[in-house]
């Protein structure tokens, strides 16, 4: 042994040694270790520090429990808070840093807090800091959450990719240690779909860890024989390094696979993480089991670790966890870990067994039954322990085992509760149903032949059960130790967040009794890992305290996550700008050519305004309207919902969805419709037009489209399934432009073949299919939202840039001008048009101005409901115009409006401004507003309370077309 | 959860749209005498903790309206029909 | 209809011919934009289901897809004929320009599209020439296998050049062509 | 025993022997002036307000399971009053009030922690919408403050402002909303009314309600029939199942809401903040794990848990408004059962049943409302009268039409 490198065994390469640096020391390692081994390995025991007292941690697990040697991996934007150490595979280069300590590991001054410990008991901050008042936020708390927490998170954005994906099979295993290897075996050879998961990068769960002989092989052998045939079947699919972390409704699973956590970076091509959906029609719980600490004096001096851990350092990773070591246990696992020691090279004081009688082979080493260790001396190692017959004995670690838990957490996801074995000392899985199962020491079964057995059989989903192999079991006997009484200093439950063995009877004491309870007042099970060391100590500690039985007292609820995930591999690749996918118009390309600038609508991007030189957007939709009101504009006006609506009974549907009626709509003829909700609210509005007696096109807003095609889905198909009716979404099938203005008909007039757009053949609110360009068909609608003449003009999607660019050559003459929602907005608020601002969900066509719509004659959606005394009251806000008093203010939307001489409440307040723009035709801006009783309000002048900018002033009601009221422009 | 849809196939949970109680119906008529029917179908909600029947879109699929009977503690669907099928079915009844 | 004129694929921004990726020995998928002369959106009217779908199978030279219940996506005929040939048992909507596709085979396919669609995409499943509505990556899709190891996908023109970014971006472990 | 740090330090010296029990573990009396149904934050506010305002301490509060153990115990622990509309301002802004003196009222330390509240914004129609809200809670002044993207920048330079899908444009602010411990609200009211003699009876499940003669008479439990006066329902995410034993239908769906908790961190982010193009809010907690949440999964449920893909929607929108937040893990999730109403408001009420009450429908908003819920739903049982503060929170809006409809969604309990 050189140093606490063993000489021999482990599945470590030593022929290949890895640089690191922990808290900028450079170490030398080996391929297969973790870095925790590694850091062992170096005789470096000290990896953290504890949540609140700020003590001195080592490394108490092997696995993904750990709750304290947490530390920084990685630095600049891929640095990563609390990973645990004994889950970092070591590669060439690592750097990690400890966490929680200031100024370093070594010396801390927030240990500082252990002196005052005696009154930092459960629940002691809900008692104190209330005075005086204003100190809690400014001095008590800032200094709570800077000593609080655990690791720095980094705040920049990562640089690695994540993947999702979903995975299908008949079979998944959760771990591959005897009893899942048994259960993958024997689904595979049947043919089944076999997924295998292990959280560990090596496959074969305890095999490696420990000495075992099944079918006159080692264990580790055996089963690098059965994970080879596995690996040869199409059927299986092997995820080592892949943590099934949540069981959820009907037996899918949610996993992470660290594809690359084992490498300084990706390669540019592949995830750092992928995350799983797996559904799995069966699943296989072979997780083991997880041993469990003593409560005793200085149970987390650094070198103090679980038994396994040793041995598993030991045998696995070749790493001494000390030269001279003590063992304390309740259980047989303290005997392996001394045998093995012991086989290793290593001294072993003594075993210290709680029991009186044990009939467990020592292999030779000192056995003192019946003992305890009361406290373990040394600051930042073990330099021996004391025991309660006050005997003491030097060494330089401790292994301890109180007993073993089934890893059963997943199979409480769903809402299930285990139930307590005294015969395993733990809580053992109850039945969730036979799409999940548990098997092996999961299952309570604590010997290796019982879980190949029990492997086996889970696994079996037809046909025979393979062959158990012979094995040599190590036999399991356990008497409880919970908490060693005598204890001398902190006796810890749950280390991370340093709950010991006396917060939880004065927990008790002051009535939190109820585990739930319990945890929360103490925090014990709430650190990052979940109480999977601690909480079986917990429930005990409080089951003795208040006089009940484990069953009584009950676990706390298992939740999601088995281990903490990151939020990338949760996100995966829709992240940044891949967020949401973007929509793009078939005028994109065109609008990109003008200049367009984008704004995101929804997913849509639409053209916004069409800056020249150094125009801002004012100026630049300022120069739109005026060159649209004067000359002629064309806008893309694709992201419109248009939904094909066809059949015998289309009219009939649309008057049961319009308020207002449809089949009196002559063909080659649009109207404006407005659909209300069953509430009698509005839900949206847009223009259909009848293309056929049988032949309907509907336009929605941009926003509802996919709401109102959920409605009528829901209508035709809950409501009235004996229409003869069919619609589908038409919206990507057409470029859609409008073209406005007083020379929009000249301008379009060049580019049609054959028809007159006079106002005979194609008069306001035409609505036929043409033929453009010489030969192209397109649908051409005399419709306007801007107030001018103006027609929309649609044509299949991929000719749309091009048919953009014709009409633009072809209104070229007259000045024809770009123009984007700015622009379109400027001008449908200067036309007293409402939309979004008004459509807001809680206007009813009375408030529009549309009262008048809503038909007598028929039954639609909203009409009974729109009659209730609420939504007629004539208080409600109504849709008003609004000009500030001088013409030179500038009025804001979102203001509220009061009475000229009301102050400002609630109580007074008659409404908001919804919606503004300056208008480049009246030179002043002007709004719509949602005003009480507004229609009776004209004239009248009202304070506008602006608030949260902190501008007032005044302004006068009008009507809300503010711009040619006699509609003369559309008729130009 | 996963959902049998009867025109898809099993899918998950992610590609559907829930709205609510399926055991509302809408009045037949719109005199104002039915004004409590209709309050009923627009406002009032069945809502057991346990077996429900409820309307789920197939909005990322097929785009079906279904009516699935389903356990609202445990999640368990018993069982899927079109809401064409279900209403039809209440035309009979 | 409008033969003379250019049709410009919303892909044709993106969708250039390479090899990208992972430089693997042969690409793991090959991705193609899909240019089929017409899709028309067919639904049965009224009571008509059943006459469509024999009419539609015993039309010789048309893939006709399910697309829902009582629906499909002709391709390869122009609308009108399509229209013309289901008078009275269908309506139809030409959807020929709102629509791209891409196929994508190659022995990785499986792997590719297991990142985007909760369809178990098995052989044991999901048989050649059957067609599934699903999403992807939060863009709804259509999706049909053509062969053992090729698949056609077919998205809102609007999405597809989003959705070509990610679909590519999945294939690149496995090294990838454009063809 | 009072709490101080007097109280500690004496106790500190004894060894902590000496403290008492929080409140005490009463077996049922034969009849109380008056019953609550629900041990959660509302129900022990309410009794706590009955018996320290309104004098009345003849009271019981049945729970059916732990105190605590319902909504109180599983929400993000965020407080605010920027509402809109004047049926909830005035009742939000009161409850605003009575968190800001609540730790001193009862004597317990909730740390209430004004750190802000921050909701971004990423359109224009979005600005304009949260102008009108600032703008409402201003008018009757309550604290708002419309940010601009710079000054949002200036706030949390770590959000993405470099490669956001949806750019951020700005933000309202309401700088005295902030967090409080939440359980520590259930224990403080606890304390607090247990001391006043009010009686809480845990694992204490009302399987139903006997009324006589249009009047309620009592409640029979699995701990024998309890008499009572008056008896209010404060059962928020099973309201529906408790008012069916009076036969009464609400309109309320139940739903399930996820909620999540990060490993714990060193300070991250200061005070609250919400995603505006998408569902994510985020705090970071005193013990340093960030709180966070998003929608309910959007199906009727009365499981305390929900599935993953609302896990991702919620976990997407965080990565997509902090990108840093790739790398940290999220440790926990856990589910609460919502009361979704049809409007997204609450109801405070009498009922058609002489003598019941009903608090219910607060959708995913109940923790904030918790001390003028309890305030105002004890006012509403003393004096078989609404507040004014609750007087919109009636049960007959629906009937009248006078909805109080913040998101304009309507009757869509699983869209407000």
């Amino acid at each position: 042994m050189t140093g606490f490198r063993l000489a021999k065994g482990g599945l470590v390469d030593r022929s290949t040694a890895l640089n690191f640096q922990f808290d900028g020391k450079v170490f030398s390692g080996l391929a297969g270790d973790t870095l925790a081994s590694a850091l062992i390995a170096n005789d470096v025991h000290l990896m953290g520090r504890s949540f609140k007292y700020h003590r001195p941690r080592g490394v108490i697990s092997a696995g993904s429990s750990e709750p304290n040697a947490l530390v920084e991996l990685r630095e600049g934007p891929r640095k990563e808070a609390n990973t645990r150490a004994t889950m970092i595979e070591l590669y060439d280069g690592l750097v990690a840093k400890s966490q929680n300590r200031w100024p370093s590991l070594d010396l801390d001054v927030g240990a500082l807090n252990s002196i005052v410990s005696a009154m930092f008991v459960a629940g002691f901050y809900y008692k104190t800091f209330m005075w005086p008042k204003s100190f809690w936020e400014k001095i008590y708390e800032p200094i709570i959450r800077k000593a609080a927490g655990l690791g720095v998170a980094s705040k920049e954005a990562d640089p690695d990719k994540y993947e999702k994906a979903y995975a299908h099979c008949d079979l998944m295993v959760v771990g591959s240690g005897p009893t899942g290897l048994m259960a993958a075996l024997a689904a595979a050879r049947s043919g089944a779909r076999v997924i295998l998961a292990d959280e560990s990068a090596a496959l074969g769960g305890s095999l490696l860890n420990e000495n075992e002989e099944i079918g006159g092989q080692s264990g580790g052998d055996w089963a690098a024989g059965v994970i080879a045939e596995l690996a040869s079947m199409s059927n299986v699919t092997l995820m080592p390094r892949t943590t099934i972390f949540g069981w959820y409704d009907d037996n899918i699973f949610g996993a992470v696979e660290r594809v690359n956590d084992h490498v300084l970076e990706p390669s540019p091509y592949e995830p750092r993480q992928r995350y799983w959906r797996i559904m799995a029609k069966r699943a296989v719980m072979a997780a083991g089991a997880e041993e469990r600490p003593i409560v005793f004096g200085g149970n987390d001096v650094p070198g103090v670790m679980l038994a396994f851990a040793m041995r598993t350092y030991a045998n696995r990773y070749a790493a001494a966890a000390g030269k001279s070591v003590v063992v304390f246990t309740n259980n047989n696992s303290g005997y392996r870990t001394a045998r093995d020691m012991k086989a290793h090279g290593v001294h072993v004081e003594a075993i210290i067994d709680s029991r009186k009688e044990s009939l467990a082979d020592a292999s030779g080493v000192r056995v003192l039954r019946g003992g305890m260790i009361t406290n373990v001396t040394g600051g930042k190692r073990v330099t021996g322990v004391e025991l309660a017959d006050h005997r003491g004995i030097s060494c330089d670690a401790v292994a301890m085992s109180g007993g073993w838990s089934p890893i059963v957490n997943l199979m409480y996801h769903r809402g299930a509760k285990p139930k307590w074995d005294e015969r395993i000392a733990g809580f053992v899985p109850t039945n969730v149903g036979e799409a999940f199962v548990a098997a092996g020491s999961a299952a309570g079964k604590m010997l290796l032949s019982e879980c190949l057995a029990d492997g086996a059989r889970a696994g079996t989903l037809k046909g025979k059960t393979p062959a158990i192999p012979k094995c040599r079991d190590e036999a399991f006997a356990v008497t409880p130790l919970w908490w060693v009484k005598g204890s001398a200093g902190k006796a810890f439950v749950d280390y991370q967040n340093d709950s010991t063995a006396k917060d939880l009877p004065l927990a008790a004491q002051e009535g939190y009794r109820d585990i739930e309870l319990a945890k929360r007042y103490t925090t014990a099970g709430m650190a990052t890992d979940q109480g999977k060391l601690g909480n079986v100590n917990a429930i005990a500690i409080l089951a003795e305290a208040t006089g009940r039985t484990m069953d009584q007292v009950g676990t706390t609820t298992f939740r999601p996550y088995y281990t903490p995930v990151s939020f990338g591999a949760i996100a995966g690749p829709f992240v940044g700008h891949h967020f949401q996918p973007v929509r793009k118009t078939p005028l994109h390309e065109w609008a990109e050519e003008q200049g367009a600038v984008f704004v995101e609508t929804g997913l849509w991007m639409r053209s916004s305004w069409f800056p020249q030189k150094r125009e801002d957007w004012l100026a630049s939709a300022s120069r739109e309207v005026l060159a649209t009101r004067e000359r002629v504009g064309l806008c893309d006006v694709s992201t419109l919902g248009k939904i094909d609506v066809q059949g015998n009974d289309a009219a009939e549907f649309l008057n049961r969805l319009y308020c207002n009626t449809f089949s009196t709509l002559d063909v080659g003829k649009a109207r404006y419709g407005l659909m209300l909700r069953e509430d009698g609210i509005v839900f949206d509005d847009g223009t259909t037009s009848r293309l056929a007696a049988d032949h309907f096109l509907m336009t929605t807003t941009t926003a509802n489209a996919a709401r109102v095609m959920s409605h009528m889905e829901f209508c035709h198909q809950a409501h009235w399934h004996d229409l003869d009716v069919q619609y589908v979404s038409v919206t990507e099938q057409w470029a859609q432009m409008a073209i406005a203005g007083p020379k929009a008909r000249t301008t379009l007039q060049k580019i049609v073949d054959g028809a007159t757009l006079d106002d005979a053949s194609f008069p306001y609110l035409a609505a036929k299919e043409i033929s453009i360009l010489g030969g192209m068909t397109a649908r051409l609608f005399r419709i306007s939202f801007s107030g001018e003449h103006a027609y929309e003009l649609a044509v299949p999607a991929d000719y749309g840039n091009m048919v953009a660019r014709s009409i633009m050559q072809a209104g070229e003459e007259f000045g024809i001008t770009p123009y984007g929602i700015e622009a379109l907005s400027i001008m449908r608020i200067e036309k007293g048009h409402v939309a979004g601002g008004e459509l807001n969900g809680t206007t009813t066509a009375g408030d529009l101005g549309l009262g008048k719509m809503m038909s007598s004659k028929k039954d639609y959606i909203g009409r009974m409901m729109a009659a209730r005394e609420g939504l007629m009251d004539k208080n409600r806000q109504s849709v008003v115009g609004i000009r500030p008093s001088d013409a030179r203010d500038k009025i804001r939307a979102g203001s509220h409006l009061l009475k000229k001489d009301d102050a400002p409440s609630m109580a007074a307040d008659q409404g908001y401004i919804s919606s503004v723009a300056w208008s480049p035709m009246l030179n002043m801006w002007l709004g719509l507003a949602l005003l009480a009783n507004g229609r009776e309000r004209h004239g009248e002048v009202v304070k506008i309370f602006d608030g949260v900018r902190n501008i007032h002033m005044y302004g006068v009601i009008c009507d809300p077309m503010h711009y040619d009221r006699e509609n003369k422009k559309l008729h130009v | 959860m996963r959902i049998n849809c009867p025109h898809c196939g099993t899918r998950p949970v992610e590609e559907f749209t829930f709205n609510g109680d399926a055991s509302v119906q809408r009045p037949a008529s719109n005199d104002p005498k039915t004004m409590d029917q209709w309050f009923d179908y627009v406002y009032l909600r069945d809502n057991p903790k346990g077996r429900f029947d409820e309307y789920v879109h197939h909005s990322s699929g097929c785009r079906a309206w279904l009516v699935v009977t389903r356990d609202t503690q445990t999640h368990e669907v018993f069982g899927v029909v079109t809401a064409r099928d279900h209403a039809k079915k209440r035309v009979k009844a | 209809m409008s033969d003379q004129f250019t049709r410009i694929s919303p892909l044709a921004d993106i969708a250039f011919q390479g090899r990208f990726g992972a430089d693997h020995a042969a690409p793991g998928v090959t991705l193609s934009v899909q240019h089929p002369a017409a899709i028309v959106a067919v639904i049965a009217r009224k009571g008509k289901a059943k006459a469509l779908a024999e009419a539609l199978q015993n039309w010789r030279g048309v893939r006709a897809q399910w697309a829902g219940a009582e629906q499909y996506f002709v391709l390869d005929k122009p609308f009108d004929e399509v229209r013309k040939k289901l008078d009275g048992l269908a309506s139809c909507s030409d959807q020929s320009h709102g629509r791209a596709i891409i196929r994508i085979e190659g022995p990785k396919v499986r792997h590719v599209l297991c990142k985007g669609t909760p369809v178990d995409l098995h052989e044991s499943e999901f048989e050649i020439d059957r067609s599934a509505l699903t999403q992807m990556a939060h863009v709804g899709v259509h999706l049909t296998r053509i062969g053992r190891d090729a698949f056609e996908l077919s998205v809102f023109r609007g999405f597809s050049e989003s959705f070509w970014e990610w679909l590519t971006e999945q294939s690149e472990e496995f090294g990838y062509q454009v063809i | 025993m009072k709490y101080s740090v007097f109280s500690l330090l004496k106790s500190t010296l004894s060894g902590h022997k000496k403290w008492p029990p929080a409140w005490r573990d009463p077996q049922p009396k034969k009849d109380y002036d008056v019953i609550i149904i629900g041990g959660g934050g509302h129900g022990l506010a309410t009794a706590y307000y009955l018996a320290k305002v309104h004098g009345i301490s003849n009271v019981a509060v049945l729970e059916k399971s732990w105190l605590g153990s319902g909504n109180v115990g599983r929400n993000t622990t965020i407080i605010r009053s920027n509402y809109m509309l004047p049926g909830n301002n005035p009742f939000y802004e009161w409850s605003m009030k009575l968190w800001e003196g609540l730790e001193q009222d009862f004597n317990f330390n909730a740390m209430v922690s004004q750190r802000g509240v921050l909701n971004l914004c990423h359109s224009d129609p979005q600005r304009d919408a949260f102008a009108r809200r600032g703008n409402a809670m201003r008018i009757d002044g309550v604290d708002a403050e419309l940010l601009d993207t710079e000054a949002v920048r200036d706030m949390y330079p770590f959000l993405d402002f470099n490669n956001a899908r949806f750019p951020i444009k700005g933000g309202i602010l309401q700088r005295r909303g902030g967090t409080v411990r939440h359980d520590a609200v259930a224990w403080g009211y606890a304390r607090g009314a247990d001391s006043r003699g009010v009686d809480i009876i845990q694992n204490c499940e009302v399987t139903g309600i006997k009324t006589v003669k249009g009047k309620v008479a009592g409640v029979q439990t699995n701990r024998g029939f309890i008499g009572c006066k008056k008896l209010g329902l404060a059962a928020a995410g099973n309201s529906s199942e408790v008012a069916a034993m009076a036969g009464l239908k609400l309109p309320i769906e139940s739903h399930v809401l996820q909620a999540f908790v990060s490993e714990g961190l060193k300070p991250y982010i200061d005070g609250v903040v919400t995603f505006g193009a998408g569902h994510f809010y985020v705090s970071q907690s005193d013990k340093g794990g960030l709180v966070f949440g998003g929608d309910i999964d959007g199906y009727n449920s009365y499981a305390r848990r929900g599935n993953l893909p609302m896990v991702e929607h919620v976990i997407e929108a965080g990565v997509a408004m902090i990108p840093g937040l790739a790398r940290v893990r999220v440790l926990r999730s856990w589910g609460g059962v919502m009361d979704m109403s049809m409007d997204g408001s609450p109801i405070i009420d009498k009922t058609s049943i002489d003598g019941l009450y009903l608090n219910a429908g607060w959708c995913y908003g109940g923790f904030k409302a918790t001390p003028a819920s309890g305030w105002c739903f004890a006012h509403t049982i003393a004096n078989n009268e609404p507040h004014k503060l609750n007087a919109a929170y009636r049960l007959d809006r629906f009937r009248r039409g006078y909805m109080i409809d913040e998101k304009g969604q309507g009757a869509t309990p699983n869209l407000h």
